[in-house]
């Protein structure tokens, strides 16, 4: 049982253990404290979110020159010919490829599956969410905490699946293994199979964290927590780990039947025996429209806090923007078809064109709520708020520019271009990433107990914006003028705005850079962070920073909402510090 | 701990529903009725199609097994698994899950049914039984598989087709494959045995009554299933479509209106 | 409350009474109010994972169900290649041993340590037994015919171009479903283990009992349904 | 001026931005003009947050000692109209989508029937008369005409990678394709037309267009003659990704006036000297993996010497060794995987349905003549003259 691991260190914060480094190693290793499994995901995402963005960045570099594949291979043999003796084998012999070609499409396939599987899924509900759903519900922990560090080292091992097929040459399937493409390709080695294998164990982390967090959020509120007196976040990681439960499962029959072609050729999604390929789509898109869902909910999730805390205002439409989160988890299961227009039957493609609007309803009333949130605020400039304010302009976009994505006739001209790529870039990086800088940015101080530099986060958070938009908006351009994706060399008509892109991807580089410096400055020598930096209103306020090993003293008692700025001095803080206004409105 | 309505239920065990073992007794005896009775459904039908040349649509057969299946996964929840003396919370994951299937199978299936609305020709498979390429793949790397998977080389043909081919090189003639064919399956004549080595052979006076191991053609193929590898072809060109309609001659009608039944 | 319960007429030794997994001396994790609230959301958890279960098999029934759309001569001929009175036999087999794994929870909760036991043992037997008929009478008769799945597929009297995939999915959907077998056979194990070492599970800890059960319970419902599905429909 | 340009009358500026060219056809305009009208909805919107988003954090922010004023945390009314609006909105566009989407699908009965193949990497074309286009072209958006006239056809080749094939269809004419792939899923996009529909093994897909009728302005360079006839390039993209060459995959959609474009299937649907005709079903189909020169690409190189060419033994994968003459040639083509060359992957397709006796008799006699070596492995001049100047000529 977890009692004895429980038992010792009352009081102290959760990361003060025994001396010793093994010691440390260990007792991190064999936790069952949420918040050191949160920390231990939040380390090991933001690891794939590195080298997710490194691949990326060579994908950018590849595409600066329509026919640059080749010429790029052979000057790095060269190069290294000239500086050092020998000449070191290029990396098309390195990755084992058949031809230049094939090394792009690996490179943009491992950008596709790191960041998709491996970074963006489990990023915030894994991480922040693990961190704070329990100590936002007053919890001690959250309801399975042996299978939470269990998800863990699922997760960890997905990875190392991942990486090791990545190492031996990795794979050029496209992170969706379309088939019958990824049931032929490379058939004599299984480092294909080996990265299915990855998505598929990943899937199983993703369940038992989802489970947990269901369970969590119905049997272990604090008293006098009522459904309707949960942070918006929990709401949004509620919604978000419904769907991770009911979706995942589909995609590891999926993946396993997709294993089973490529092992004995059974044969279901695989034309050459009578099966049908785009039965296999529908498979994917089943979980995988879903999921897009479990990536942008709990970045909505973040929104609503930081906006309401930072402006000092009571969320706008509180029960519009709970009920918009399962209305989208709900409406996510019905949508899949529109990323397959061009395959489908035409009665299933104006079914789902219809349906696919539904989802944007939701998101729109979002969206609303939060600008509506601001007004008569008492809005503080900083870096949460400075990446809320980017997510709502990013996000806008991201969202406004899926509407011809869902329609028909122009679906069938941007579907599988460029224009897709800055969709999904502008929801997925602009919605879901500049959500997670928020919220790591608004809790960095709870989770550390240590506080940041101001100024250069803010200073990362500008040249993100900047480059973030540089990359991405041109993208719509190059689609609508006939840019497919996935291309490694273009006509020379396209290259003026992919040059742009790529100069726009090395100042993001900049800008997380920044960020990262930021951290470290923050863990080394940052000054100690008080209780409560924001005049937040939620529990995980009530303790210290960084919380004890049980997260509260006592068991929290819910006397106020989450946000009723207008009525309530927030915990750790002083009155005259905290100006409450004289006539509260009625409501 | 709320009570439940725990009428004839013995004492509860800390708070929770104990279900009493008449109870347990008489769901398991309820449902191992359901099951004689979905297996005499499932004779009752093979006999009147075999004896009265009645062939009773698809849907009867399907209905009939699916909702007995269903009356029994609701008895095994309700009871064995508690359902019943349960918080609705349990019942109602249970009952959204069943929702999302019901979704997938659904638009899954409305997808594949409907690809022929606006031109026929985008409906069937222009090679039938698959083009049959894909198999020559070379084989997985043994390092990784110890029983490789055969990498088959159809010639186009559909794999069955392609292993029966192989069978007959392997006779040596037709007839002394039809002859080991009819051996082993004299009860009707094979679609695919074209010059009738079923009747040169002397099996088509030969009526058994059904055996479920054995392949009855209770439906009739499709019409033109063997040959009409481009929709657009004209399907009374081919030969085997002929020799498919004499030899099912008897049950020709039932096979076309089986044919709309399977389409629809 | 368990001297009310306590039907079991011989206790339990004191080396078995005493020891700290005995159910009486079983206590909850410290981050749970009651014990109740550790059993419910427990429970929930189980429930939650069982329907994950059903939306794994959801893709075999998917998939079953649109090839019989598309080829609906290659399911009735794939269908007739199996033997229902082996099928039925299998059903019966499992719904007895769904029956014991119930009355085992019940047997549990009313502290009938060795009915318990009993029920737990009948299980892991019809477990083993539907495994038996499975590979003996199915699996190695069918594969000895070439009746396999996919590329292994070299049954020469086969009717219909697109048996093959009615093979592959017969045994993608039996396959895991023993696979399924198998598990849920291990935790019962499990079970029948701790209850015989340290009479582990009572009136008051009778969870693990209940979810292993649960789990049973699934593979049960599955084959509730591929039994009609694979041997029946035509 | 083979660019695929349009001398727009009236396009707005912006629209000009975004699609950079006119749609070709009243469906793609249809497209276009949703497109625009979507855009604009989403700019207003987009535009009438940001202000107010922008405005508010301005103007409240936070002062010290400055309470937030109190307001309300709903608004019953205003939260109905930002649901409703947006809804009808959204439910406009979903008809407005459905409608063009019918544009493209349902085509005339007396549409014209093209046959397109697909696989890895390359389009083909069938006519109604079973001719197919064997033209090729390198075309690219940017405007390098000097390389051409002064003849340095062979950097410009190098800088656009390769030819591509040109397929012809007349002007103002409803064309419905039939499409199918022999190996994995293409997409078959015509960025003019504003549509495309995936291209999937064993099942038919297709779409239809209605050509546009061709313009003074619009001519194209006839690459044989160096002179500009009356048509129109378009591209065709493949949008599918479907492997190593998928970026190569491209083709021109090349619209001419009818008569031309009767004369032209006339020609291609009669009979030629085999090793023209080989020649140019290599130009279309075959060189985009085996080159002439004999570099080493997907495939191995036609071109004779060390080891490969007609006429060469080669070394099998398997260890075992085959002479290279018309039986193993006519294998290799119609059932490529059962004897690989060392050294490359079976990746090829079979080409059973797609070319004819004909075809595969011109492409054999193509090889030897790109050989210096008979059937037999024996030694010929003859060929060895010719093989030179088909060499030199291609690149």
């Amino acid at each position: 049982m977890t009692t004895n691991d429980h038992a010792h260190h009352e009081g102290e914060s959760y990361f003060d253990g025994p001396p010793g480094i093994l010691a440390k190693v260990w007792q991190w290793m064999s936790t069952v404290d949420h918040k050191k499994i949160g920390v231990m995901y939040l380390v090991a995402v933001l690891f794939m979110f590195f080298l997710g963005g490194v691949s990326a960045l060579a994908v950018r570099f590849e595409l600066l020159d329509p026919v640059r594949t080749v010429e790029t291979l052979n000057e790095a043999g060269e190069l290294v010919q000239h500086t050092t003796g020998q000449r070191l084998a290029p990396l098309i012999d390195i990755m084992s490829a058949q031809n230049a070609n094939e090394v792009y499409n690996r490179i943009f396939t491992l950008h596709g599956a790191l960041m998709v599987f491996m970074f963006i899924i489990p990023s915030i509900p894994a991480s922040l969410g693990n961190f704070f759903l329990p100590i936002m519900l007053g919890a001690k922990d959250v309801a399975f905490p042996r299978l939470n560090l269990l998800s863990w080292y699922i997760y960890v091992i997905g990875c190392l699946f991942g990486v090791l097929s990545i190492l031996m040459g990795g794979v050029d399937t496209g992170w969706t293994f379309y088939t019958p493409y990824s049931t032929t390709t490379d058939a004599d080695h299984w480092r294909v199979i080996l990265m299915i294998l990855a998505a598929f164990i990943l899937g199983f982390s993703s369940i038992l964290t989802g489970m947990n967090f269901v369970v969590t959020v119905h049997k272990l509120r604090a008293p006098g927590m009522g459904w309707f007196d949960m942070p918006l976040f929990i709401w949004g990681i509620y919604a978000t780990a419904v769907i991770q439960v009911l979706a995942t499962p589909v995609v590891g029959i999926t993946l396993l039947l997709l294993i089973f072609e490529r092992v004995m050729h059974i044969g279901i999604f695989d034309p050459s025996m009578g099966g049908d390929p785009v039965l296999y789509q529908h498979f994917f898109w089943f979980y995988s429209h879903p999921v897009v869902y479990v990536m942008i909910l709990p970045g909505m999730a973040i929104i609503s806090e930081v906006i309401s805390v930072h402006s000092r205002k009571h969320i706008f439409g509180y029960r519009a923007i709970a009920f918009s989160s399962l209305g989208i988890a709900g409406v996510s299961f019905l949508v899949w078809g529109h990323h397959i227009f061009t395959a489908m039957g035409e009665l299933a493609a104006v079914l789902f064109s219809g349906l696919t609007f539904l989802v944007a309803i939701p998101t729109a009333i979002k969206v609303f709520n939060w600008i509506a949130t601001l007004y008569k605020g008492s809005i503080a400039i900083n870096t949460p708020m400075l990446y809320a304010l980017v997510f709502l302009f990013t996000f806008s976009i991201g969202g406004l520019t899926g509407l011809p994505l869902a329609t028909l006739a122009t679906d069938i001209h941007l579907h599988d271009t460029y224009y897709v790529v800055a969709h999904f870039h502008y929801t997925m990086m602009g919605g879901t990433v500049m959500a997670f800088m928020a919220g790591l940015h608004h809790w960095w101080p709870k989770m550390f107990g240590k506080m940041y530099n101001e100024k250069t986060a803010m200073l990362g958070c500008i040249i993100v914006f900047l480059g973030f938009n540089l990359t991405f908006f041109t993208q719509f351009f190059l689609g609508t003028q006939g840019m497919p994706r996935r291309y490694a060399n273009y006509v020379d008509e396209f290259q003026t705005l992919h040059i742009i892109s790529t100069y726009g991807s090395w100042l993001l580089l900049l800008g997380f850079l920044i960020h990262l410096g930021t951290f470290i400055a923050s863990l080394v020598a940052g000054e100690k962070a008080p209780a409560n930096p924001w005049g937040g209103l939620t529990l995980e306020w009530e303790t210290e920073s960084p919380p004890i090993e049980h997260n509260f003293h006592h068991e929290p008692v819910v006397t106020h909402g989450p946000y009723d700025f207008e009525t309530t001095v927030p915990p750790h803080w002083d009155p005259k510090d905290f100006p409450l206004p004289e006539n509260p409105s009625s409501h | 701990m709320t009570n439940h309505d725990t009428t004839n239920h013995e004492p509860h065990a800390h708070g929770h529903p104990v279900v009493s073992w008449q109870i347990q007794l008489g769901v398991l005896l309820v449902l191992l009725f359901f099951t004689f009775t979905t297996v005499l459904f499932y004779n009752a039908e093979n006999w009147i199609e075999t004896a009265f040349q009645i062939h009773l649509p698809w849907w009867v057969n399907v209905i009939g097994a699916m909702s007995i299946a269903t009356v029994k996964a609701i008895l095994v929840c309700m009871f064995f698994m508690g359902l019943k003396y349960d918080k609705a919370l349990n019942t109602f994951a249970m009952l959204f899950c069943l929702f999302c299937v019901a979704l997938f199978l659904g638009f899954s299936m409305i997808d594949l049914d409907t690809r022929d609305r606006v031109d026929t020709w985008k409906k069937g498979e222009i090679v039938l039984g698959g083009t049959g390429k894909g198999l020559n793949t070379p084989s997985i790397d043994p390092a990784f598989d110890s029983t490789l998977s055969p990498t088959i080389n159809t010639k186009g043909l559909s794999i069955v087709e392609f292993n029966r081919q192989q069978k007959i090189e392997q006779k040596g003639s037709e007839k002394a494959y039809w002859k080991y064919h009819y051996k082993k399956h004299p009860d009707h004549r094979h679609p695919a045995d074209t010059n009738n080595y079923f009747a040169t052979l002397g099996y088509d006076h030969q009526i058994n009554l059904p055996d479920a191991n054995k392949a009855v053609p209770r439906t009739g193929l499709t019409p033109g299933l063997f040959h009409a590898t481009d929709p657009t072809t004209d399907p009374t060109t081919d030969p085997t479509a002929q020799a498919d309609q004499d030899a099912n001659a008897s049950t020709k009608a039932k096979s076309d209106d089986t044919g709309k039944d399977h389409e629809s | 409350m368990q001297t009310t319960l306590d039907a079991d007429t011989t206790p339990a030794p004191a080396h078995i009474a005493n020891h700290p997994t005995h159910w009486r001396n079983r206590g909850f994790a410290a981050h749970w109010r009651t014990r109740d609230d550790d059993f419910d959301a427990s429970k929930f958890g189980m429930w939650l994972f069982l329907t994950t279960e059903v939306l794994l098999f959801a893709g075999i029934f998917c998939a079953y169900a649109v090839f019989r759309m598309l080829y609906p001569e290659a399911w009735a001929n794939g269908s007739h290649h199996l033997d229902w009175r082996f099928g039925a036999l299998n059903t019966v087999v499992l719904l007895i041993s769904s029956w014991t794994a119930a009355s085992a929870v019940r047997c549990a909760q009313l502290n009938k340590q060795k009915w318990l036991k009993i029920n737990l043992i009948i299980t892991l037997i019809c477990a083993a037994a539907f495994l038996f008929i499975k590979f003996k009478f199915e699996y190695i008769p069918k594969l000895s015919e070439g009746k396999g799945p996919g590329a292994f597929f070299t049954y020469a009297f086969a009717e219909d171009p697109y048996e093959v995939l009615w093979w592959s999915l017969y045994y993608m959907g039996t396959g895991l479903h023993a696979l399924h077998v198998v598990i849920g056979a291990s935790l019962l194990g499990w079970v029948l283990y701790r209850s015989w070492k340290y009479q582990a599970y009572g009136p008051s800890e009778y969870l693990m009992v209940e979810n292993s059960a649960l789990y049973w319970h699934l593979v049960d419902l599955v084959w509730i349904f591929l039994f009609p599905l694979l041997y029946l429909i035509h | 001026m083979n660019t695929p340009t349009l001398a727009s009358a009236n396009m707005s500026f912006f629209q000009k931005i975004i699609f950079g060219d006119h749609a070709a056809s009243e469906a793609g305009a249809w497209t276009d003009g949703l497109f625009m009208m979507i855009t604009w909805f989403s700019i207003v919107c987009f535009v009438i947050l940001m202000t107010l988003m922008v405005y508010w954090v301005i103007k409240y922010r936070r002062r010290p000692g400055v309470a937030a004023q109190p307001s309300p945390n709903h608004n019953l009314h205003l939260e109905i109209l930002w649901t409703v609006v947006p809804s009808a909105s959204m439910l406009v566009m979903f008809v407005l989508g459905f409608k063009g989407y019918a544009m493209k699908m349902v085509s005339p009965d007396s549409a014209m029937e093209l046959k397109v193949d697909a696989w890895k990497w390359a389009w083909k074309v069938t006519y109604p008369n079973g001719a197919s286009s064997p033209e090729v072209s390198f075309l690219s958006y940017s405007d390098n005409m000097a390389q051409l006239e002064s003849g340095e056809t062979d950097t410009y080749i190098k800088s656009t990678g390769l030819e591509y094939p040109v397929f012809y269809v007349p002007e103002n004419t409803s064309i419905k394709l039939r499409m199918h792939s022999q190996d994995v899923i293409h997409s078959f996009w015509i960025p003019e037309f504003r549509t495309k529909m995936d291209v999937i093994p064993n099942r038919y897909t297709g779409f239809g267009f209605h050509t546009p009728k061709l313009r003074s302005s619009d001519t194209y360079l006839d690459s044989a003659s160096m002179t500009q006839a009356p048509g129109r390039d378009m591209w065709i993209f493949c949008a599918e990704y479907c492997g190593d060459e998928h970026s190569r995959m491209a083709a021109t959609l090349r619209i001419v006036p009818q008569d031309v474009f009767d004369a032209k299937i006339k020609d291609w649907g009669t009979p030629k000297d085999p090793i023209e005709l080989g020649k140019s079903l290599y130009n279309t189909m075959c060189k985009i993996c085996h080159s002439i020169d004999g570099s080493p690409l997907i495939g191995p190189t036609w071109a004779s010497g060390n080891g490969f060419g007609f006429g060469y033994e080669a070394a099998l994968a398997d260890g075992s060794s085959a002479m290279r003459d018309d039986n193993y040639m006519r294998e290799s083509i119609l059932d490529p995987n059962t004897k690989v060359v060392a050294g490359f992957t079976p990746s090829m397709p079979s080409f059973q349905a797609q070319l004819s006796e004909t075809d595969i008799n011109g492409l054999i006699e193509y090889m030897k003549s790109l050989s210096d070596r008979n059937s037999d492995g024996s030694k010929n001049d003859k060929n060895n003259q010719q093989a030179d100047d088909t060499a030199g000529s291609d690149g």
